[in-house]
């Protein structure tokens, strides 16, 4: 079987990537935003996988991903419940709406 | 030319037949193809049994008799029948719903429910993808589910929908936790995830099984029964389709065929979480009588298609004991009555956590306690294999020699093993 | 004895004795802990702390019996056989001899009483050849070991200890049947207690009124409790650093219940005094402690185990296998060398044979015994005992006249083989000095507890008496039998204070013995136990008929006539205690005779009398059989010979010209054949007492007024207990008042002004640095404050709130940065 | 047929995080991600990380995705509303997001990365990798438990010395040692404890990091629960 090569893999993880950022850009929803969160951090995590695979960084990268996944549970579980707490406190989800800190 | 029965995969088989004119990827395609039909075989007809023995059991359980004309005798056909009047029916979508999720859901739950079936083995050797970590991608597929139950809960733009599909994902959520310990606890008496691996260790009496390997093992199977109960939405658990409160949970709003699927997926996965305890803890394929086995084993070798028999018998074996832990289910959900959510997410978090971790502490230390006490690995002498003599050796296959990387790496990985000799 | 039965046995006295020791203990924690929630009304902790102590009592009895049949001296043989040399030197009674056999030497006796020899081969062998079983032991037998190390220097270390023989037994066995007998008495007596609100008739708040406080009654009972519990570890400790804890426990105790009815100043006052004289004396038992460690490295008196080879103990030390000190040099330089268990000396790390200065084992042993000199009130440091019956009466029963004040002759006696002669000799003559005092005070106090205080300092005198002239058996003798009746008399003038209301002045009382007969015959008994009467007719077996104060009294009298024969420099020795016992005989019946009989001075309190309970009187007529008949037989009774077995060795031969002085010490021997010359006239002496007694005080023959009238100098000295506490309070307290008067002054007027200057200059200081800090410091951070606050206002408006606007830039900035790194950097 | 199924994936992929880009309803998002993530799960198949696919389809699909949704179902504050977006921002975003692109994709394709693997491995700098896993095998699960303890599979070639030591080791296989005799064992062994000793010197194993980033998650938990339970809501002026 021929291989697919590595820039394959790199240019969706860069899709991925750059959807993410557009998401966070644009969301005015909270999860949303976060959303493009774990996009980005999805498309961070092809690229691990894809150098693991293809270059001198062996498991290193497997375990950086993992390392990755794990604590992007982690930070979903803190980003929802800030989520709760902002909707708790505006009864909206808007992210706009948290300007209060605003000079 | 290979034998079909003795090519490790079908790929290899058909890659050795020598057809010229298949396209490369022909083989693999081919291969998947045969191994859909025969999972499907395996997804779609004990589902439909069991949906017929729950009508049974219950009515028996509530002193009724339940289907008895369809198919002549023992209504044994009434799922088929069912099956046919649920097709005919119109396939509705409510006007406030999201039509596209509302639409998706099910077949989210379906799909997911089939795919874990491809890490199952069924008998020795017979699994649709072997795979080295096939019980942790077969537990992740199978959480899967969940996400088309919830989806089906918010898409239908009904209340009680939406709370079903938030009792589900809660619950789901909460339940993988102590389902995943007590899942690793048999891993860590095999020292493998391949669960083929895992089921051809309980060979021998019934004492090798790994639910009594220990008290440990012994304590987390039920745990992980109870756990897998939860995560089926079965009662007492089946908060999410609660019908005394919510109508019908996150399938209210459906009718017709994707209902069908719903209920296609719930017992496709009940069959699939007992047949997993089978592997796990019951000892999978084998009798649990030694000589039985042996003699049986001693068939495959003897005789032409002995190989292949043997694996049928081992097949039937792991069938009924997997048909038998269902039907425990279905008795236990026409014997206990429905719990509170509170209750529910209580007796996850407060009870099945702490002991499932306990438990799981308690079966890493075992040996150690064992070693320090008796000076070896088992509690009877001689019986069973020890448990860290059971952890298979890193594969080290000897290559002919030039040097490729792969064959140095190898050779290191048997460093360690060396040292200690 | 083998080492297997030593072991055995030895192990089973110790848990008997331990129990006995430890129950008090835990009634103590569970009443002080308890009695906070169960009610004032509740009598369950006297039952608790009576079932302590009577359970220690069995344990002790069961103990006795042990000791008794490990040393084979079982019952029978005590009756007929009496033993070797106190068989063969002491088997007396009224000036005829039992068995004239038993007058041969040491070694006929031996062999008469081959049997017997048999049957006890390590006393025998102790006795006649000083070569003990088990080594170097000039103790007889004894069982010691440890309980547990309390601390460890490098070879020396300190322990917690047990010591078991025969004195340590009876001494158990004594002590839990008195505090029996005195707890059961004092449920009775105590029973005003019981109370949610006592009034104390004796507060009186201003207003005239009395205070009012809830009653005491656990309280009471729970430091009985800690203090049997402080008395019987002081009998069974094993070194004498444990001694000396549990000394200062019972010292404690002593002042919890002296000053246990707190609101009374005289009760408070009388607390501390008896607190505050008992340090005088620790403070030289310290002494006593620091040498003993600093040139022995040890506190356990003695190891006698057969099979453990450990450290030796203090007496084994300083005696030789034959019981005496080796010496070397005259004068200051006179050294002792120690011994080791082979009987050599004993080699320091040097490899010199250790020695101690010889006049610092003799200060040591001062030391030792002023300590015990505090705790029994003997001179100069007597004056505490007698305020110490501000204390319920019970408490005075058995602290302050059978156990605790005790406690001193016991160490002495304990202590015995420490003791130079010269200490000896000062002991015999405080001992001698006190029971003089003691005595004629006694004669004018009208408070009948009073009366019985000083009398009891008088008999602890006799003791230190009988143990500074070498009479060590009859010294604890009378320790043992005053304990019984001078305990019983207590009760008894208890039961008579409580049946009059508390009226405690024999001025007030009389004519009582139709009113309580009871306590009328059983104090009886005790007058005539301590006055020494007898029947001068012998039994067999039985010896003179008198009561136990009888026997002990005359071994006392004998003992000091054999001394002072052999020492005639020191004659005062023996006429001092031949008066004392004159004295005593006279005021007892004088108290005796002014309590129960003659016309009723003050017809309230007779009209008012009453007998007491059964509770209280069951008591009574316990110890007054006790009191009556524990030392039948006299010294060649049980109770003696029980003694006898604890006996230093030393004693039994006496000693020749010890000492600097020369002392000699008399044999048993020696002091046999004193006895009927000695008992003669000391029964002589108390007849003569009683008859002088009975005629002032019964027959009315003699008027006392008229003789007060007539000796009112002498009578206002004795008035005023021979003025110790003036002397004490012009030699000590004023001064100190002066001292203090000075530092105070010194204080206000040196330290005090320059510690104020000292704060004025320092307030100066920080006035200016506070200048300092607000025109340089202060203005420094401002500045930089409000250039942070101004530069923060500025940048203020590119914080705009909204998130993806920020992402935005992120996004953008990195596209730059790109295009940049594309623009300019060279490829 | 790789390339036919990273195809099919890829396409998946993006089409899906597009998706997730365009729709303005979160549930939708929602789903698209679901799908966008399965499909990297798979992309990480076919990369032969079997273990890190399956933690990638359990806790970020079956775990986080599904806390994520419950979150749009807690915050939802009517059926399907949508909070819409100004079609300026998506303008600026979408600008932004093509330029990124336009910098990303030609900077991947124009390394040659297979040219500068051969580079680096000839410069020394690093031995090949390779195929720690035998193609097709999956099986990383327990070279990944190996990896986390220090023992390293794909590295461990480095602590040969010289290529003509590899090859010596080489001879003596492990199927192949005990018919060496004494000798040759003993050489061998000498030269696991050579390689056992550099290979603890290079790699100190992930163990460290492992537990700190349990601990880590379980302070999250802990105070995400905090954060998260019920309070008081504050009444909002309505506007």
């Amino acid at each position: 079987m021929e291989s697919v090569g590595l820039s394959g893999y790199l240019i969706v993880g860069a899709v991925l990537f750059v959807c993410g950022v557009i998401c966070m850009a644009t969301k005015r929803n909270g999860i949303g935003i976060l959303m493009g969160v774990e996009l980005v951090l999805n498309g961070a995590n092809l690229n691990f996988v894809a150098f693991s695979q293809h270059t001198h960084l062996g498991l290193d990268g497997q375990i950086a991903s993992l390392f990755v996944i794990v604590l992007a549970a982690a930070e979903a579980a803190v980003a929802l419940a800030i989520a709760l707490n902002f909707y708790n406190n505006h009864l909206t989800i808007d992210v706009d709406r948290a300007a209060d800190l605003k000079g | 030319m290979t034998p079909v029965l003795a090519a490790s995969t079908l790929t290899d088989w058909i890659d050795a037949q020598g057809i010229s004119w298949l396209p490369e990827w022909g083989p693999v395609v081919l291969a998947a193809v045969v191994h859909v039909i025969l999972l499907l075989t395996f997804f779609g007809l004990p589902a439909g049994i069991f949906i017929w023995a729950e009508r049974k059991v219950s009515a028996r359980i509530q002193d009724r008799l339940g289907p008895t004309r369809v198919g002549g005798r023992f209504g044994w056909l009434q799922s088929l029948a069912d099956g046919v009047k649920l097709l005919q029916k119109e396939d509705l979508a409510p006007a406030d719903s999201d039509k596209f999720l509302f639409r998706l859901a099910p077949y989210i739950v379906i799909v997911a429910a089939f795919c874990a079936f491809m890490f199952l083995p069924f008998s020795n050797g017979w699994t649709a993808v072997a795979m080295d970590c096939g019980l942790f991608v077969a537990l992740a597929v199978l959480s899967l589910e969940v996400l088309g139950v919830v989806i089906a809960g918010y898409s239908s733009g009904s209340k009680w929908s939406l709370f079903g599909g938030m009792r589900e994902a809660a619950q789901m959520v909460s339940y993988e936790v102590p389902l995943g310990l007590t899942a690793v606890i048999p891993v860590v008496v095999a020292g493998t995830m391949n669960l083929n691996d895992i089921g051809n260790m309980q060979q021998g009496m019934i004492w090798n099984w790994f639910v009594f390997q220990n008290p440990f093992t012994f304590l987390a199977f039920f745990v992980f029964f109870v756990a897998t109960l939860a995560s089926n939405k079965r009662a007492p658990f089946d908060l999410a389709e609660a019908e005394s409160e919510l109508v019908a949970g996150f399938i209210t709003e459906y009718s017709g065929f994707r209902w069908s699927l719903f209920f296609l997926g719930e017992y496709a996965a009940m069959f699939f979480v007992s047949a997993l305890g089978v592997v796990l803890f019951l000892g999978g394929w084998w009798t649990g009588i030694a000589p039985l086995d042996n003699w049986f084993v001693s068939i495959g070798e003897s005789c032409w298609m002995g190989d292949y028999i043997v694996r049928v018998i081992g097949m039937k074996i792991f069938l009924v004991k997997s048909a038998i832990l269902v039907c425990v289910q279905i008795w236990v959900r026409w014997t206990l009555p429905r719990l509170r959510i509170d209750q529910v997410m209580t007796t996850c978090l407060k009870y099945l956590v702490p002991i499932a971790c306990f438990l799981f502490l308690g079966v890493v230390l075992y040996p150690l306690i064992l070693v320090t006490v008796l000076g070896r690995t088992t509690l009877l002498p001689g019986s069973g294999v020890a448990m860290g003599e059971r952890v298979p050796v890193p594969v080290v296959e000897a290559h002919d020699f030039h040097p490729e990387p792969g064959d140095v790496a190898a050779e290191t990985v048997a460093a360690p093993q060396e040292e200690e000799h | 004895m083998s080492p297997d039965i030593y072991i055995e046995t030895g192990t089973t006295l110790k848990w008997l004795l331990t129990t006995a020791w430890l129950l008090p203990l835990a009634g103590f924690l569970i009443e002080v802990f308890g009695g906070y929630w169960s009610g004032r009304k509740s009598r369950a902790a006297a039952f608790l702390a009576v079932g302590c102590i009577a359970t220690g009592f069995v344990c002790s009895l069961i103990a006795l019996l042990t000791w008794l049949d490990a040393a084979d001296l079982n019952v029978s043989d005590i009756w007929q056989n009496p033993r070797a040399v106190a068989a063969a030197t002491h088997e007396v009674s009224e000036a005829t001899h039992v068995d004239h056999e038993h007058d041969a030497d040491h070694a006929a006796d031996a062999e008469h009483h081959g049997d017997h020899e048999h049957a006890v081969p390590a006393h025998s062998e102790e006795e006649h050849h000083g070569h003990a079983a088990h080594g170097n032991n000039p103790l007889k037998f004894a069982f010691n070991g440890t309980f547990y190390t309390l601390a460890k220097f490098g070879r020396i270390q300190i322990t917690l200890d047990y010591y078991i023989d025969g004195l340590t037994v009876l001494m158990f066995t004594m002590v839990t049947f008195i505090a029996t007998c005195i707890h059961l008495f004092a449920i009775g007596y105590m029973s005003d207690e019981l109370t949610e609100s006592y009034e104390d008739h004796q507060v009186h708040l201003p207003g005239g009124k009395h205070f009012h406080r809830p009653g005491r009654f656990y309280r009471f009972f729970s430091f009985l409790s800690l203090f049997c519990f402080a008395m019987l570890g002081l009998v069974l400790a094993g070194n004498i650093f444990q001694v000396f804890i549990f000394w200062e426990l019972v010292g404690v105790c002593s002042y919890l219940l002296i000053g246990f009815y707190v609101e009374r100043k005289s009760a408070s006052t009388a607390a501390n005094k008896a607190f505050i004289m008992n340090r005088v004396g620790d403070f030289g038992f310290l002494i006593g402690l620091m040498i003993l460690w600093t040139w022995f490295g040890t506190f356990q008196f003695a190891n006698t185990n057969p099979d453990q080879t450990g450290e030796q103990g203090l007496f084994q030390m300083v005696r030789t296998d034959a019981g005496a000190i080796e010496t070397e040099g005259e004068g200051l330089n006179r050294v002792a060398y120690m011994q080791s268990a082979t009987g050599e000396h004993l080699l320091g790390n040097d490899g010199q044979a250790r020695r101690i200065p010889y006049w610092l084992l003799v200060v040591a042993g001062l030391g030792i015994f002023a300590g015990c000199v505090g705790k029994s009130a003997q001179f100069p440091l007597q004056t505490w005992l007698p305020d110490a019956m501000e204390g319920p009466t019970p408490v005075s029963a058995l602290v302050h006249s059978a156990t605790m004040v005790a406690a001193g002759v016991y160490l002495a006696g304990r202590f015995f083989p420490m003791f130079t002669p010269e200490v000896l000799l000062v002991i015999a003559y405080v001992g001698a000095i006190t029971a003089f005092i003691g005595a004629t005070i006694a004669l004018v106090v009208t408070d009948i507890k009073q009366v019985l205080a000083y009398s009891t300092i008088s008999q602890l005198g006799y003791m230190m008496l009988a143990i500074g002239v070498g009479g060590w058996l009859a010294g604890l003798f009378h320790l043992i039998t005053h304990a019984f009746f001078k305990s019983l008399m207590f009760l008894c003038s208890g039961s008579v204070i409580h049946g009059c209301h508390h009226e405690q002045e024999m001025t007030k009382m009389g004519g009582l013995y139709k009113k309580m007969p009871i306590t009328c015959w059983t104090m009886w008994i005790g007058v005539v136990a301590i006055s020494g009467l007898a029947i001068p007719i012998t039994l067999p077996y039985l010896g003179a008929i008198s009561f136990s104060g009888f026997h002990s009294k005359d071994a006392i009298i004998a003992s000091s006539l054999s001394f002072s024969t052999l020492n005639p420099t020191h004659s005062l020795l023996f006429f001092i205690p031949l008066i004392t016992a004159g004295i005593t005989a006279f005021y007892m019946h004088r108290m005796w005779f002014m309590t129960f009989f003659g016309k009723p001075k003050d017809h309230h309190v007779h009209d008012h009398a009453h007998e007491s309970p059964w509770v209280m009187c069951g008591p009574l007529l316990a110890l007054s059989f006790f009191a009556a008949f524990c030392a039948v037989g006299g010294e060649s009774g049980p109770l003696a010979n029980l003694l006898l077995t604890s006996e230093p060795t030393h004693v039994a031969g006496g000693v020749q010209a010890a000492g600097e002085l020369g002392l000699t010490l008399p044999s048993h021997h020696e002091i046999h054949e004193c006895h009927s010359q000695a008992g003669m006239m000391a029964l002589l002496a108390a007849l003569m007492g009683t008859v002088v007694a009975y005629l002032f005080y019964c027959k009315q023959a003699v008027d006392p007024a008229l003789v007060k009238a007539r000796f009112e100098s002498a009578h206002r000295f004795l008035k005023s207990k021979w003025q110790f506490d003036e002397i004490y309070d012009s030699m000590f307290t004023r001064p100190v008042h002066v001292v203090a008067k000075w530092c105070t002054g010194f204080d206000r007027e040196a330290l005090d002004r320059f510690l104020h200057s000292c704060a004025s200059l320092a307030v100066g200081i920080a006035q200016w640095d506070r200048k300092f800090d607000e025109a340089v410091v202060d203005r420094i951070v401002n500045v930089f404050g409000e250039v942070t606050y101004a530069a923060g206002r500025t940048l203020k408006g590119v914080q705009t709130g909204r998130l993806r606007q920020y992402v935005m830039f992120i996004a953008a900035a990195v596209v730059c940065l790109f295009v940049v790194l594309f623009l300019f950097l060279p490829r | 047929m790789e390339s036919l199924l990273f195809t099919i994936y890829a396409l998946a992929t993006c089409g899906a995080a597009l998706g997730v880009v365009l729709s303005q309803n979160v549930a939708r998002m929602a789903f698209w991600l679901v799908v966008s993530l399965g499909c990297v799960a798979g992309l990480f198949f076919m990369l032969n990380a079997d273990f890190v696919g399956a933690t990638q389809l359990l806790i970020y699909v079956g775990g986080t995705v599904v806390l994520l949704i419950f979150g749009v179902m807690l915050t939802a504050s009517g059926p399907f509303n949508t909070i819409k977006s100004e079609p300026a921002e998506m303008i600026q975003a979408g600008v932004i997001g093509i330029a990124l692109l336009a910098i990303l994709i030609p900077t991947v394709t124009s390394v040659d990365w297979v040219g500068n693997r051969d580079t680096l491995s000839h410069a020394g700098v690093k031995s090949p990798s390779g195929e720690f896993n035998q193609q097709g095998e999956g099986g990383t699960s327990r070279h990944i438990g190996a990896a986390l303890l220090g023992v390293r599979v794909d590295q461990a070639d480095a602590s040969a010395p010289s290529e003509a030591h590899e090859h010596h080791e080489a001879d003596h296989d492990h199927g192949h040692e005990h018919a060496h005799g004494e000798e040759a064992h003993s050489h061998a062994a000498h030269d696991h404890a050579h390689a056992q000793v550099s290979e603890t010197n290079q790699a100190s194993g992930y163990l460290l990091p492992f537990e700190i980033i349990s601990v880590h998650l379980l302070v999250v938990l802990i105070g995400a629960s905090y954060l998260a339970r019920a309070k008081r809501r504050v009444e909002q002026p309505t506007s």
